[in-house]
């Protein structure tokens, strides 16, 4: 079972590792936020696949904080951060 | 993974940082600079302590490295009011080249 | 199993220099910031690697999250502020004339040197750390904790604790110096970009959050004393619910006036050296609890600290944001 | 008795792997901002959801499993939030949506 847990987490890093692919070329501002928001619903994934692995019951409490703290960043992107000029190449 | 992978890394880190640091002109981009280069020193405070062992890990450069992260995130708050600051007066958020014209 | 953990390591940090690498050097500041963000969750998951959970929790509240929206905030006054003073808006300056090349090629090849320095160094080392484990676990049935790190943040070197309040409040003076002393009322509409009205689902957000930040920051510091969590932990995510209620625009200014942010700034470092000050006296050593009452005394310098520090982050994410601007 | 909880585990896994991963072709893939929100928000919340089923059977308490619910609440919160605030914020920034 261990072995799964481990081999479905890798399999998640690797979506993850890809998924930086979209924070790079963006176009807009918004699809940068987005893709780094994935990297949070997805390191939450593989923290809580890492806890039963390593039978490691502090990191579930690290993955609540990450599943806390992600809302922050985006909200703070969304009042403060999103410049208000259309990108050029949003369509 | 052994333990002189992570504290490989962190020393790749560390570098990368400090070039950054100095090629960048933009301020910001140096603030991400110095920051990135204090996790390679974590990095390798951290991997070090750990290596070879199977024991406990040390919880001495653990205490030692949230300590730094906390820092580092007042000492990224104060450089960032004062990149503000700078801007404000200046216009423009880069250091002043005084080098002979 | 173990080829899968070795694959999952060196999958996570290349990721990591890779993300550093883009974030060092992408093209605008806004991709830059976005990939920062990222690196400090990959981050996290490498102190999670390196049997760290205390410093994945506070990297994942710190790196992940606070410094994220530090950033943010910053980016956009400092685009607000361009708007009015030049064209530049946050596009950075392309390395295209000789002269940029030249630094780059030549900082390259200056820090090949260094790189090298630094590998060797770390690979010439005995292949077996002598830490202070043993030290630490005789000594920890006396601490009156029974998480090693915290044992170590609050009792055996409790003064690099005390010495680090003190950095975060004289951080929080300094911007202060350059600001405004309290949260400031106008602070919703300062960079903000007025495309954005009060929002019902915003608000039902902070209403929801908020709380679960709070409890979450009390069960962290409880926790601390026998597994990953304590103050600097729950500060950081009290201090993460104090940023969202701002960035919500909730007037945490009328809670918390100029005269009491000052005090719950000060409580912190007031508490840490009055207990040095009574253990100097009363054990003859800085900062050494009497084992009978030692799990107390930590609960309470780490309740204080935790409240110092989460007001004080928060205020150093709203800081300088005078009224002058 | 134990090895069909785990054969149920290990498919639910696998299940919320591969919805992790047609999230991430959704993001990778998709042609504007919200239908990239689209497959963000939904596909990897119900991969994390179904991953969390796989582990809550494993998990060795009730308050194991407890923990991880809210987790998976907490995330499916913040992502809905967040997901109304961004395509909102996208729309009043006149991004129109994709047509083919």
């Amino acid at each position: 079972m261990q072995l799964l847990f481990l081999a479905v987490a890798l399999f998640l890093l690797c979506t993850l590792i890809a998924g930086m692919w979209r924070v790079l070329r963006g176009p807009t501002a918004a699809d940068r936020m987005l893709a780094a928001q994935l990297f949070g619903t997805t390191a939450v994934a593989i923290l809580l696949l890492l806890a039963e692995t390593y039978d490691n019951p502090a990191l579930r409490d690290v993955a609540l904080v990450f599943a806390l703290l992600a809302a922050v960043t985006a909200v703070a992107f969304v009042r403060r951060a999103w410049p208000e000029q259309v990108d050029d190449r949003s369509d | 993974m052994s333990s002189f992978s992570f504290a490989l890394a962190g020393i790749g880190l560390f570098v990368l940082g400090l070039h950054a640091l100095i090629v960048h002109a933009h301020l910001l981009r140096k603030i991400l600079a110095i920051n990135i280069m204090g996790s390679g020193v974590s990095l390798v405070l951290v991997a070090l302590a750990r290596r070879g062992g199977d024991a406990l890990p040390d919880a001495v450069p653990h205490a030692m490295v949230i300590t730094g992260i906390v820092v580092a995130v007042s000492a990224t708050a104060l450089a960032l009011v004062l990149m503000l600051k700078l801007a404000a007066e200046t216009g423009s958020a880069t250091l002043p080249d005084d080098s002979p014209e | 199993m173990t080829l899968l953990a070795w694959g999952f390591d060196g999958l996570l940090l290349l990721g990591l220099l890779g993300l550093a690498w883009k974030a060092l050097n992408s093209t605008d500041l806004f991709s830059a910031i976005a990939l920062f963000i990222a690196f400090g969750l990959l981050m996290a998951l490498v102190w999670v690697r390196l049997e760290a959970p205390d410093i994945a929790l506070a990297e994942a509240a710190i790196g992940a999250g606070l410094s994220g929206a530090l950033l943010l905030a910053a980016l956009a006054r400092l685009r607000g502020m361009e708007g009015n003073v030049t064209s530049n808006t946050g596009v950075e300056e392309a390395p295209n004339n000789i002269d940029a090349r030249l630094v780059q090629w030549l900082s390259a090849i200056l820090l090949l040197p260094v790189l090298f320095g630094l590998v060797y160094g770390v690979l010439s080392l005995p292949g077996n750390a002598v830490g202070l484990s043993a030290e630490i676990n005789a000594n920890l049935a006396a601490s009156g904790v029974s998480n090693p790190v915290t044992a170590v943040l609050l009792n055996f070197r409790a003064y690099d604790t005390l010495l680090e309040v003190f950095v975060l409040l004289l951080a929080l003076i300094a911007i202060w110096s350059m600001g405004s002393i309290q949260f400031n009322r106008s602070i919703e509409t300062i960079g903000k970009t007025s495309l954005e009205t009060t929002s019902s689902v915003l608000d039902t957000l902070v209403y929801l959050l908020v709380p679960v930040l709070m409890m979450v920051a009390a069960y962290l510091l409880w926790v601390g004393a026998h597994a990953p969590g304590g103050a600097f932990q729950a500060g950081s995510v009290l201090a993460a619910a104090c940023v969202l209620l701002l960035l919500a625009g909730w007037p945490l200014h009328r809670l918390l006036t100029a005269m009491r942010l000052r005090l719950l700034a000060v409580a912190g470092p007031v508490v840490f050296v009055s207990m040095a000050a009574y253990s100097l006296i009363a054990e003859g050593a800085l900062l050494q609890f009497p084992p009978e009452h030692a799990g107390t005394l930590i609960l309470l310098l780490e309740t204080v600290a935790a409240l110092s520090i989460a007001v004080t982050l928060a205020a150093l994410f709203s800081g300088g944001q005078g009224q002058h601007e | 008795m134990i090895a069909v909880i785990d054969l149920f585990s290990v498919l639910l896994l696998i299940a919320g792997a591969v919805f992790f991963l047609a999230g991430t072709l959704g993001l990778l893939r998709f042609p504007d901002v919200y239908t990239r929100l689209h497959a963000l928000t939904k596909a990897d919340n119900v991969g994390l959801g179904l991953i969390i089923a796989g582990l809550a059977l494993q998990a060795e308490s009730w308050a194991v499993a407890g923990k991880l619910v809210l987790i998976w609440l907490l995330v499916l919160l913040a992502g809905a939030s967040v997901s109304y605030l961004v395509a909102n914020g996208a729309l009043k920034r006149g991004i129109r949506p994709w047509k083919s």
